[in-house]
């Protein structure tokens, strides 16, 4: 038996498990499973007191690839199951792996949920805008309009934007990357691993079966720089391949203004505040959509309130340190009793 | 003139000195003092009257003096129906006695009725020749329109057959309170005291300690604890003074076991189970639910207990309330789900995977009328097959079911007992009888109480997850133990590394096993215990809240000589292992239970061996004479 | 038997059933059903061509007091319900009532989903901040610390602005009122009834038994007009008892400034815009709270989109148009068939 | 030198040839013609390699030809598992033969195996001394590795016993493509043309109806319809030219019913049968439903169909699935959803609230291998008493199920008959192996389908919601209708009114008569129809997809001389009237299920019968051979 007291440094390696991959080739969960078996040796937490928490779908999967703790429970209550666990061991470091149709189609209330308590989870969504484990029908978040195989004439579903939904919930943190963009996928899941509370991330994520090509114009060198605005904490809404284009404030609505040529300045236009208490800034981002407005990826919004989990642990302490540890005797005898003799 | 005539005439010639009654203080010895064996008194009035209050507090002061004691509370689903509907009608009963005390009663001895609606909606279930007292202050004719009454029935003689008393209490509570400083509205709300203090006098208890709860009870509004001590002191008095009552009443009493015992209802009883499974095991309890009637009483109790190692979660939902429970149980505590029937149906998906999971889990579901929806406050007890059966795929669990208030503290136990021992989900079936009636408990002592052994497993060497001991149950690792990193899930699993396998005979044998694990759990059952009879003409099979009635029945029919005996069933899934052959030494078996027969097809199917079913669905409890009626024609 | 083919006016009471009201005397609810059975004969509406859709609840007892067509269901589903029945039959005129515990706790799946098809409802949330029904514990909407009687030492959840949700949900028509404010109510309601998609209404509502003067502040002379914030289309936010506060923008965060003596002009303030298609305004508004923001109070939003029914119907049409009305004997015999003879 | 080893010399000189043999187009007519009267194929591959399309395309060729058949394709729950494992392994397997062909076959008497991991899963399966064709293009060291075998079992004898046919799949049909102008991976893909071409030479079927279908499929790339025709020629080619297949073989063909066919899988003519419903009685059709495997299909199919009056909604979960579905029927529409296990345990809450509404509503269970998610992608029958239990409160459901993949079209249409004159949820089973197994089917002429009466209320007077017509339906009536203006709900209700009732005469009542509705749907039940002797040794009675099966292993028995029955159910709840008259006529009561003895519960209970159940749980259909064995022990 290993000597288990000396702590060990962690590499990527420790914590891929022994089973197969098995996502198709080419699907995008495989870089997102990559960056978190690299991100986690890095938050200085023993890989025993991790859990993953999944419900059912491709991005599923993802517990089994993982050398830690975990579950692969039932479609769309990974959050509920993670809260109860995550309640019960606070010492524990637990992230929800979900999909777009076990996260917002049947998980939908478990997602808004979490996201009102503020429970201590890092909740990844990744959302390749289709159902791939059960062969390609639209999801929740599939564009309006789109043939599959559940809507071979089109869907008439409007779409949701998850991270409107989260901020309209009340998160606390919420962020947004690509798949394919391995650096800022890198960065922003260290972000969340580091928030206190729920810290939800949307990664945009390829199936290459069902959806292939879904966030193209996010990622292919030709488009993407004008399709995506890289959010950046204290800094003005700046894109284009040139950043030459920002958003500046019309009413309460966007505007998409030209930038250089000293017509428009820089001054003018709309500044990312992550920590802003009022959502508003966050949510006004998270409309956003192609191809009016760019894109935006990155941390929407991440403040600090207390999270459910402290909350809890502070109420039992607060009341024992008010009533005294119960004890059970005292409790059974509690209210009138009488003695017979 | 007839004996009801007679008390009529008294009862109108009493109206005049109504007054008087009031500040009378000496008392009636000459009144006659019946004894008895036990009684049956119902409380009822308008959901406004506190008679929930008045019927617990009566059901106090007979419990000290040492009697047994069961209620039955009766409410409407309506918060707070408008006054004096029929609808909006609350009651409370209890029957209380000599020595053990199995049921409220069939039917009262004695009611006392605050309004119209009240009387009406309970007049036809009041022992023929029986006690009514009537709050004649509420007898406007509004009132009698809005309980439906065409003509007045203190006066119509619809009433001939009780020995009806006719009491202002409205006008003699105010005139008690007349210098109390109280708004009318203030006063009225005191006549519940008028109305115990009055029964208390009659069934010869006394006040005193009533009045030192009243005083405990409204310590932070000294002037309406005055207020209730004068209601209830003029209630008392008026009873001691009044002529209209020939008789006052003494109920035998009868040691019961010594110890220290206190009035417990089912919720209450399986709240204090489940902490004393933490206490005694020494591990959290986690608590994650979604508020339903009848079940919501438990999580009130256990979210009040914070000093203690229990959690609870209001859940969005009843799913999340046993998967957040699932997460719990993962991380190693005792986890709990409580609900009723809708929200069971909830559940099933994620039963499934705590199969699966083979985690410690219990869910307790609080049975009341259905189906759907159904009636939400009332009694039944149709989801026995649910609980058995009601999952996709081969899904095995145990389940118990409690039998009285009580017993649900010694279930929860039980509950958890199964659930650790064989890591497996446990599902305890307790009813919206038992739930809110309360009887006394003799607190047992912590010390004495059956140990909870939960061992978690440290040791990494040669650990496979799915690797069973000799109960069949696998290990519980908690999170954040080195070394025994592994993954669960709710796909089919490898027998021993519990990785996902679609491996055909694997599947066969993980089958298998789950079947055979829950199986093994009939091998704790201890012998069944049969009441009566060892063999013979009829046995009574009976399981959950129908216990009482049952049991009273067979007590009465044996006592007539009849040849009859009683099991009931604390073990319903898997039954336990002797009862075929118990079955099988009686030649008639009959299966009394608050559905259509849920048990008994149970019976049948495992031991294909007829039996008679007797089945209510009521919303009601069974009368111990509808039982005994059938124990008669089968003995 | 009535000639049933002349139309006849209709007036309120039609509209009221021979059902006992069985609401707590004092009940905000009585106020809300009051006026919309006032409402209806106003629509030109035919009273069978009306249904109701509830949950379980104290409010979704509503339908039993209506006298139209009506399910009381089962808690949490009366969206789902209404949706099945709209796209069968959009003809009639589908309202949800339901309650802050049944559309956000065990409905919030449901409720999120209507707000995203846009399903022509018309939903009344009756929010009293509590569970009324099962006597008294905390809902999702009530207020953090709240003491109740499943938090007996208060509760650590944050509550959802049901507002905010709905528009994170993509929601077309957003409203809020309260129940004792009998001339808003019935404004608003009457906005939400000539709405083409889903309509959201939130209505605060009191319950005097369990959780009585929630929203006193709102409601009571003294308070309301410095806490609450009355939303006109076009108009600045201005509020207060001598109408002299107003809201600014400070970055995207809102700011209450003092208005007269021309220290700061109506100018500077936010205009109220229910019509744009940017939902960032409305959302930012939703996350008003008092004390430190007025409510506000009106329709956040409305915006006409397709909905999901009028969409459904389309898409049938064009189907049609291009295929043919389907025939039976052709669709069994389509694929590969082969003859025996 | 054995024959084995004749054949395997055989092989490898052939090595030599392969160049040759794809130009060869002199056919070898001396070979062997073998005559059969019935053949099961394997066809298996990587998930990648299109065995499926290979699989379906044989079938119809065969099917075109006269046949019967039946198949079982088998694939893995990854969607695209990474080449070469053995979890990616995807089969298609067919039985064809004269006249009526009842299941895919037991063991395989040939087997395509187009890489090692492939091999590896079936070769155990295929008969002694079948024929198995191996692409040993496809056996690399890598590939071998990854399938596990540490060994090439090509070459160290472990094949002995079987007829092995060594042929570079790969390389051939990359040499027949050279020209085609397509890249290697494209190229690669074609294999399975080559593959199919050389199975319909060995079977002696042409190609000119497969080459027709190719260019249609790949009408809009007209590259790839050219290179798989001329990889479909060339392996019939070299199949025709080369020596080493001995014999071609040729199935007898048998005159079916004369009629119009086609080739039909469960869950297909389920969702044909659904529209037809909806024609046939002038009604539109409403789905509500969430994807699961394996039922999306039925969704798939219905939501291409917006030119007839269906509208399919992808809701949110199952539970919207179900309630949205309750909307529809509230509002006049045929309301079906469709699920499988996990999702039915969703459903059930809602299923309460249909039988409270008394509203009609078909509810497919296509079930799979549970519990929990289980084997997602696999055949079980373990849903059956959920589907007659597994609900809170009484509440009976009627329950039938689809005996084979046609018989699915017949069972929605009786589903829907029903639910329509009943007014209740009717729940049909079926299950993953008929949901997407094929079958021939003859089309049905719509002139003779059965009508489908549906009749709305439309006369106001003396209206009562929930009046009854002799089946104990209450009325349809449709919002929008004048002066029927109604509430329903899922709190019990008046028995005529349908108002809320708390009284407790009214919901015995209610209770009772939902019982006796779904009691009285038994009075359509056409008379147990036996195969077999009236009486005697031994009655096999079965349900659901395990026809073909318990049919053929009857036959099989009978033609021995044995004295064996077959009753096949389609209405499992209630039962028909009939059966327990009918088991009373044999001896023994064989049922064998696909789940741990639900049935035979279900038997035992209801006539206190003994029966020997045959289970089996590991996500495969029963083998005739596992029946048959045991009918023989028991006739
Ligand atoms: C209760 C239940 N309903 C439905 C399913 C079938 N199902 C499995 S995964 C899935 C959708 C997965 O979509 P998503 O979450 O987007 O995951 P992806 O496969 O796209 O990563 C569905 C509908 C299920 N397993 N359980
Ligand atoms: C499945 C299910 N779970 C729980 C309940 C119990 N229940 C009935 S109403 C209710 C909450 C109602 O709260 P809300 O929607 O706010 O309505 P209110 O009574 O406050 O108007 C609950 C938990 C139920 N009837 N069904
Ligand atoms: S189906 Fe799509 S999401 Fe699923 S594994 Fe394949 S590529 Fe990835
Ligand atoms: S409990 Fe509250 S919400 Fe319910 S009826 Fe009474 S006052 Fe209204
Ligand atoms: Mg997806
Ligand atoms: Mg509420």
């Amino acid at each position: 038996m290993n000597d288990l007291s000396v702590p060990v440094a962690l590499t990527k390696k420790d914590f891929e498990s022994n089973q197969d991959v098995r996502w198709c080739p080419g699907c995008g969960d495989y870089s997102i499973l990559a960056q978190v078996q690299k991100l986690l040796p890095t938050l200085g937490i023993p890989r025993e007191n991790f859990a993953f928490i999944s419900g059912i779908g491709c991005s599923s999967r993802f517990p089994y690839y993982m050398e830690t703790y975990g579950i692969h429970s039932i479609h769309g209550r990974a959050p509920a199951i993670a809260s109860g666990l995550k309640l019960t061991r606070p010492e524990l470091s637990v992230w929800v792996v979900t999909g777009d149709g076990d996260a917002l189609a049947i998980g939908g209330n478990h997602f808004i949920h979490a996201m009102r308590r503020n429970v201590d989870l890092k909740v990844i969504l990744l959302n390749n805008r289709i159902y791939g484990l059960t062969k390609g029908q639209y999801s929740p978040t599939s564009e309006f309009g789109k043939r599959t195989k559940s809507t071979p004439l089109g869907s008439i579903d409007r779409p949701f934007s998850p991270v409107s939904l989260a901020l309209g919930a009340g998160a606390t943190f919420v962020a947004r990357t690509v798949d394919s963009d391995q650096p800022h996928l890198a960065s922003v899941l260290a972000r969340a691993a580091v928030h206190k509370g729920t810290a939800f991330v949307e990664v945009l994520q390829n199936c290459i079966v069902f959806n292939d090509g879904a966030h193209n114009a996010l990622t292919e060198k030709a488009t993407r720089d004008d399709a995506r605005l890289m959010l950046e904490h204290g800094k003005p809404l700046v894109f284009g391949k040139n950043r030459d284009q920002g958003i500046r404030l019309a009413g309460m609505a966007p505007e998409v203004i030209k930038l250089g040529d000293g017509a428009v300045s820089e001054a003018e236009l709309v500044v990312h505040d992550e920590h802003a208490m009022h959502s508003g800034l966050a949510f006004f981002l998270s409309q956003f959509e192609s191809p009016e407005l760019p894109v935006p990826l990155g941390v929407f919004r991440a403040v600090r309130q207390p999270t459910c989990d402290e909350l809890n642990a502070h109420l039992h302490e607060a009341t024992r340190e008010a009533k005294g540890r119960g004890r059970l005797a005292d409790l059974l005898h509690g209210g009138d009793t009488w003695t017979i003799v | 003139m007839s004996e009801l005539e007679h008390v009529f005439v008294n009862e109108r010639e009493n109206k005049a000195v109504r007054g008087d009654a009031m500040s009378g203080t000496e008392r009636l010895r000459e009144r006659v003092v019946e004894t008895l064996d036990s009684v049956v008194i119902r409380f009822v009035g308008d959901s406004g009257d506190g008679m929930q209050l008045t019927g617990s507090e009566f059901s106090r002061a007979v419990a000290k003096a040492g009697h047994g004691f069961a209620t039955h509370p009766d409410y409407p689903s309506e918060i707070r129906a408008p006054t004096g509907t029929v609808f909006g009608v609350s009651g409370y009963q209890i029957q209380y006695g000599a020595g053990q005390v199995f049921t409220s009663g069939d039917a009262p001895d004695a009611l006392v009725a605050m309004n119209p609606a009240a009387l009406r909606t309970n007049i036809s279930d009041v022992k023929h020749g029986g006690i009514v007292i009537v709050n004649v202050g509420a007898f406007t004719d509004a009132s009698l329109v809005k309980a439906g009454y065409t003509s007045n029935p203190l006066e119509d003689g619809s009433l001939d057959g009780y020995r009806i008393f006719h009491i202002d209490i409205s006008a003699l509570t105010a005139a008690a309170l007349r210098d109390s400083g109280l708004s009318k509205k203030e006063v009225a709300r005191c006549k519940n005291y008028f109305a115990l203090g009055l029964m208390l006098c009659l069934y010869g208890r006394s006040i005193e300690d009533e009045i030192d709860d009243i005083h405990q009870k409204f310590a932070k509004t000294p002037q309406f604890a005055d207020a209730n001590v004068e209601a209830l002191r003029a209630g008392f008095a008026y009873a001691d003074a009044a002529e209209i009552f020939a008789a006052s009443y003494h109920v035998r009493e009868a040691a019961a076991e010594p110890g220290v015992y206190r009035s417990i209802t089912g919720n209450h009883a399986a709240a204090l189970g489940f902490v004393a499974a933490s206490e005694l095991s020494g591990v959290g309890l986690f608590l994650g639910s979604y508020p339903i009637t009848p079940a919501t009483d438990i999580l009130h109790e256990l979210s009040a207990l914070k000093h203690f190692d229990v959690t609870t979660f209001q859940a969005e939902d009843e799913i999340a309330g046993i998967c957040s429970t699932i997460g719990a149980a993962y991380g190693g505590a005792l986890a709990l789900t409580t609900t009723s029937g809708p929200g069971m149906a909830l559940k099933t998906e994620a039963l499934g995977l705590a199969v699966m999971l083979e985690l410690p889990l219990v869910i307790v579901n609080v049975q009341r009328g259905g189906p759907s929806t159904g009636l939400p406050t009332k009694i039944e007890q149709s989801d026995l097959l649910q609980a058995v059966y009601g999952r996709n795929g081969e899904c095995p669990i145990p389940v118990i079911s409690a039998r009285s208030p009580s017993d649900c503290f010694d279930c929860a136990l039980e509950a958890f007992r199964i659930a650790v021992k064989y890591m497996t989900p446990v599902i305890l079936l307790t009813d919206g009888g038992i739930a809110n009636a309360a009887e006394p408990w003799r607190i047992p002592d912590v010390a004495r109480l059956p140990k909870l052994e939960v061992r978690y497993r440290t040791d990494a060497e040669g650990f496979q997850p799915y690797a069973r001991d000799e109960n069949l149950a696998r290990a519980w690792v908690l999170p954040g133990t080195r070394g025994m990193e592994h993954r669960v899930g709710g796909l089919e699993k490898d027998f021993l590394s519990g990785n996902i396998s679609h491996d055909p005979m694997n599947h066969q044998r993980m089958v298998a096993v789950r079947a055979a694990k829950v199986a093994r759990t009939a091998q704790d059952i201890p012998p069944t215990r049969v009441e009566g009879p060892a063999s013979g003409e009829l046995l009574v099979v009976g399981w959950g809240s129908t216990y009482g009635t049952i049991a009273q029945a067979r007590e009465i029919a044996e006592a007539d000589g009849r040849s009859v005996a009683h099991v009931h069933l604390r073990h319903l899934h898997p039954l336990p292992p002797d009862l075929g052959e118990v079955l099988a030494r009686y030649k008639t078996v009959l299966v009394p239970e608050l559905n259509m027969g849920q048990l008994s097809k149970l019976l049948r199917e495992q031991f294909l061996r007829d039996v008679v079913p007797l089945t209510k669905v009521q919303g009601k409890p069974f009368k111990v004479s509808e039982v005994h009626d059938r124990i008669l024609e089968l003995s």
